[in-house]
């Protein structure tokens, strides 16, 4: 009887872990494109501004949340809810603990890719539902942009696992080690490239609504609907990050831990994670805005054929 | 487009526009360093400022109305160097006058907001219609007309 | 049907509200019209009823970024018409905090330009550096962006050497930073992707459409007031006109980088060669110029500023005219907006930087209503929606 | 306890939306100075958005022209509550030096309800700073909002 209460609350501890993950994360993100933009960031909110974060969203949840006429009042309360649910599952199969996930099943690498495209559809609706025409433009400028950078980022998962024998996330990250970097480098930058695309950064943000500009597909949200799509959105970082540490850079430290796994596993893979964050906010800090069919060109004339030649590379390799 | 072909010494200027105007120049002065002010009737306004084209004036720099209390006055300056102003009477009751938009297209936003802020019709101007004022700005009201009171519009 | 979805300027991308109207065909942009009632606040009737010391106040806050040209270009304009002799000392003044006020006006426009393309840190750094010459200019007039430095017949505060050291110091900082975004402007791939070829306006066009400053000198026309009717000391100056003929909104750029590397020399300049004497001449408070008419033109950051005024003898002018560069750029944005080059038409998410570019200066709520042919629907959007959106 | 955490997070978190209502676009500028490294408003959580839902303060600069008032309302009306309006600058404050004029109304207040006003022609940085930080010490101690 009490193995399926084990199971819950081992669930929820993760699910609140990967909640400070993501609140930590969005703080170091922006702590760094402060640095790079020679400011000081978050400051007064906490210890160096570290529960910034988790202000915006305790503010978002204390306000109204606006429901425009016009606006599909079902899908409109649902996308929040169903993004949120839908990374939180992704993320369970990340080792986000350095040695372990949440949950490890063989070919999760594939069910991962398939709940970030699901996830994509979602953010679609989430458009399409809410009352401004121009949202459901915001929107459509999403989905196009999913042909730009979706194969690429499916491409160098794959190629990775097939490498190295497997489609489980957590052998990957066994077998993967820092000195196979040389070999995957491609693979790694345009998962990286990806990412970014998938994460609506500079020099990819086209469709999202940004800090200034506003537009896109979140106009429209606000109170805990937009709460919930922020929050799932820094979840989405996190899994990308840990996606990358797993596949590319191996996950915990491959000496036996006997036991102190929690303490010295999930630290180290954290370091990678934030040292991932840190080149996505690079790039995030040195480039402008692509037009939207400037990114489709970038897409089809390089990143896919890059993620194909990876393939080429990644199979010869193994 | 190399340099500047307009004429650069005041006199020069003058010159050619009496003999383009002749006697139709009511007022012709050279008012300091690189400023012409000529005066010249309703009729005429169009050929001086045809002339200063030929002349090579190809600047215009701005239209503007004047409410002279008497008399409206209606004044194009141009050129880069030299800046001509020539001025055109216009009698109140009969507020028309010739546009100059197909001599200088620039004149397009000038003559609007002449137009709008003293009710001085530009025959020939392609879309004589509200500018800067609001929306919500009744019509026939010209703020810039000494008769004009502030606040009057709201009625 | 029309949908309207208000959206305030969240970032002073253009500064005043206009409402462009573009007829597009999905993607590019086929006719434009342009209203620019929101920023009307009547200040050429007020300038009326107000006497000329009062007038300089108001004149100054007709354009927040270019005060420094209108006070100028005012103070010229009453001087001529009442015949007040100005200090040589005080010429030079105006000349240094004219330029110090382009190279704002310019690095701001940069940071703007940086901020429309989504380049957030070059908006960030071009932000920092333009405080450095805020600075200089709090020291001297002691205001930030507005100044009130010029009063008819001189102008307020006097420069010592030292202060005058410091400037010329700090501007030499400056420049290395202003060379660093003039190789940023040459290199970053995606800067050029943005803007070149983007805004195109022919020489022929420039010229036909009378556009006036940065736009005009991009475009190969090489008018600038400084040069072809010196007010200041600027027959004294050695400088040269900043000439580009790429056309576009990347020429503008760099016609505009240029421009305040110009303005550094000219400072440095003025600054070692200021004349002793005083700084301002005697003029009673309740000046009345005798009766005429005066016009003054002035090389404001964004181009040709031309003032006129009909005194009849009283403390009033009859009339004060105003025109700003960004009305007489007007004609030329409507133009850009609806002609690109041959081959490449210009894209609805051109529109803000092509609008960016001439560095308007009327209010703009930046509301841009999409008459979309095809769907037949009006549909009222932020211009920046339209940086991001279709 | 509650309103506690959530006055704290209001306070910490202001998310502002700027709007010209026909300023000389000085205050404008001011404004956008506050966002720079210099003055960097993100150490106080202040963020600039775009959209009228995602915000809680309207930053209005500018005498209110009588072109763009509609537009103002229509974007206050948009903010999701709690919501609170800075006036920025004496021609918000009070119409400025554009007093007389046809076309200005004689300040902000004749349109929205103000909550803080920024004194200066044009404001400083650090006065539009200023005002934040005492509309946020207001909403902590529960004054507003």
């Amino acid at each position: 009887m009490l193995e399926p209460l084990l199971r819950f609350v081992q669930a929820l501890a993760y699910l609140l872990y990967t909640l400070l993950l993501a609140l930590l994360l969005e703080w170091f993100d922006r702590k760094l494109i402060a640095k790079f933009q020679n400011r000081v960031g978050p400051h007064y909110t906490g210890p160096a501004g570290i529960l910034q974060p988790l202000a915006d969203v305790l503010k978002l949840l204390s306000k109204e949340s606006v429901v425009p006429e016009g606006t599909d009042r079902l899908m409109f309360t649902l996308s929040p809810l169903l993004a949120f649910t839908i990374i939180c599952t992704a993320t369970a199969f990340v080792p986000l603990l350095g040695y372990r996930g949440l949950v490890s099943l063989e070919g999760d690498v594939i069910l991962v890719l398939a709940l970030l495209t699901l996830y994509l559809l979602v953010i679609y609706t989430a458009g399409a539902s809410s009352s401004s025409r121009f949202s459901l433009i915001g929107a459509t400028r999403a989905a196009l942009m999913l042909l730009g950078f979706e194969i690429p980022l499916m491409l160098s998962c794959l190629s990775v696992a097939a490498s190295l024998g497997s489609f489980r996330i957590s052998e990957i990250a066994a077998k993967a080690q820092p000195r196979l970097l040389g070999i995957h480098a491609l693979g790694f930058l345009v998962y990286l490239v990806a990412a970014q695309a998938e994460l609506d950064r500079q020099p990819f943000d086209i469709p999202e609504a940004e800090t200034e500009i506003v537009s896109g597909w979140l106009v429209e949200y606000s109170g805990w609907r937009l709460a919930i799509f922020r929050l799932s959105k820094d979840i989405e970082l996190v899994l990308l990050t840990g996606l990358a540490v797993a596949l590319f850079i191996g996950g915990g430290p491959n000496v036996p831990l006997q036991g102190f796994e929690l303490a010295i596993a999930t630290p180290v893979f954290l370091i990678k994670q934030l040292l991932v964050v840190f080149i996505l906010s690079l790039i995030r800090a040195s480039f402008g805005r692509l037009r939207i069919d400037q990114f489709i060109g970038v897409g089809w004339r390089a990143l896919i054929p890059a993620s194909f030649l990876y393939l080429v590379i990644a199979a010869l390799v193994a | 487009m190399s340099g500047i072909e307009e004429p650069v010494s005041e006199e020069e200027v003058l010159q050619r526009l009496k003999e383009a105007l002749g006697e139709a120049l009511l007022d012709a002065r050279i008012a300091g360093k690189r400023r012409v002010f000529v005066t010249v009737d309703r009729e005429h306004y169009r050929t001086a400022v045809v002339a200063l084209k030929e002349m090579g004036f190809d600047f215009l720099s701005a239209v503007t109305g004047v409410d002279a209390g008497d008399r409206f006055e209606v004044i194009a300056h141009v050129g880069r160097r030299v800046s001509v102003a020539v001025k055109a009477l216009v009698p109140k009751d009969d507020a028309r006058i010739a546009s100059i938009v197909d001599v200088y297209p620039a004149a397009f936003f000038y003559e609007r907001e002449a137009w709008e802020m003293l009710g001085i019709h530009f025959e020939g101007h392609p879309k004589l219609e509200r500018t800067f004022l609001p929306e919500s700005w009744p019509p026939g009201v010209y703020p810039l007309r000494k008769e004009y009171r502030q606040g009057s519009e709201r009625g | 049907m029309s949908i309207y979805l208000p959206i305030g300027p969240q970032h002073p991308v253009h500064p005043e509200a206009v409402q462009l109207k573009l007829k597009v065909e999905g993607e590019e942009v086929v006719d434009a019209d342009v209203d620019v009632s929101f920023v009307h606040r009547g200040i050429e009737k007020v300038l009326e009823t107000k006497t000329y010391v009062q007038g300089l106040f108001l004149a100054e806050r007709i354009c927040g970024i270019c005060n420094v040209a209108h006070t100028t270009c005012y103070a010229i304009n009453v001087e001529r018409l009442a015949g007040v002799e100005v200090p040589r000392r005080a010429l030079h003044l105006r000349l240094v905090v004219e330029e110090l006020a382009r190279m704002h006006s310019h690095m701001l426009w940069l940071s703007l330009l940086a901020h429309v393309i989504g380049f957030d840190s070059l908006f960030m750094l071009a932000q920092r550096d333009r405080e450095l010459v805020l600075d200089l200019m709090e020291e001297i007039t002691g205001g930030r962006v507005i100044t009130s430095y010029n009063v008819i017949g001189g102008v307020r505060r006097n420069v010592d050497a030292a202060l005058a050291q410091k400037i010329i110091s700090t501007l030499d900082g400056l420049r290395k930073r202003v060379l660093e975004y003039k190789r940023l402007l040459g290199e970053d791939a995606i800067l050029r992707a943005r803007t070149e070829d983007v805004g195109y306006l022919s020489s022929s066009k420039a010229v036909e459409l009378s556009a006036v400053g940065p736009v005009a000198r991009a475009s190969g026309v090489p008018y600038d007031v400084r040069e072809c009717d010196p007010y200041l000391i600027h027959d004294e100056v050695p400088f040269n006109v900043v000439v580009y003929n790429t056309c576009d909104v990347w020429g503008r750029a760099m016609v505009r980088i240029d421009e305040v590397l110009e303005s550094i020399e000219m400072i440095r300049y003025a600054l070692e060669r200021l004349p002793e004497g005083d700084v301002r001449a005697k003029v009673p408070l309740l000046i009345k110029p005798p009766p005429g008419e005066s016009v003054a033109r002035v090389e404001a950051p964004r181009g040709e500023l031309i003032h006129y005024v009909r005194s009849d003898g009283s403390e009033k002018p009859v009339r004060y005219k105003v025109r700003t560069p960004t009305l007489a750029n007007l004609a030329a944005l409507v133009e850009m907006l609806k002609t690109g080059r041959k081959d490449r038409p210009v894209y609805v998410a051109d529109v803000p930087v092509i609008f960016a570019s001439i560095d308007p200066c009327i209010c703009c709520a930046a509301r841009v209503l999409l008459i979309d042919e095809k769907r037949g629907s009006v549909k009222e959007v932020g211009m920046d929606e339209v940086v991001r959106g279709e | 306890m509650l309103s506690r955490l959530a006055r704290w997070a209001r306070s910490r978190s202001l998310w502002v939306l700027l709007f010209n209502t026909g300023a000389c676009n000085a205050c404008d500028l001011e404004v956008l100075a506050a966002l720079n490294p210099r003055f960097d408003a993100e150490r106080f959580g202040v963020l600039l958005k775009g959209s009228p839902r995602h915000a809680d303060v309207l930053l209005v600069t500018g005498a209110v022209t009588r072109q763009v008032e509609s537009r103002l309302r229509r974007i206050y009306e948009q903010m999701a509550r709690p919501k609170f309006v800075v006036a920025v600058g004496s021609c918000a404050s009070s119409g400025g030096i554009y007093v007389g004029s046809y076309s200005v109304h004689r300040g902000l207040s004749e349109v929205l309800p103000v909550h803080a006003y920024v004194p200066g022609c044009p404001v400083r940085p650090e006065a539009v700073l200023d005002a934040l930080r005492v509309l946020a010490e207001k909403i902590e101690r529960g004054e507003l909002g």
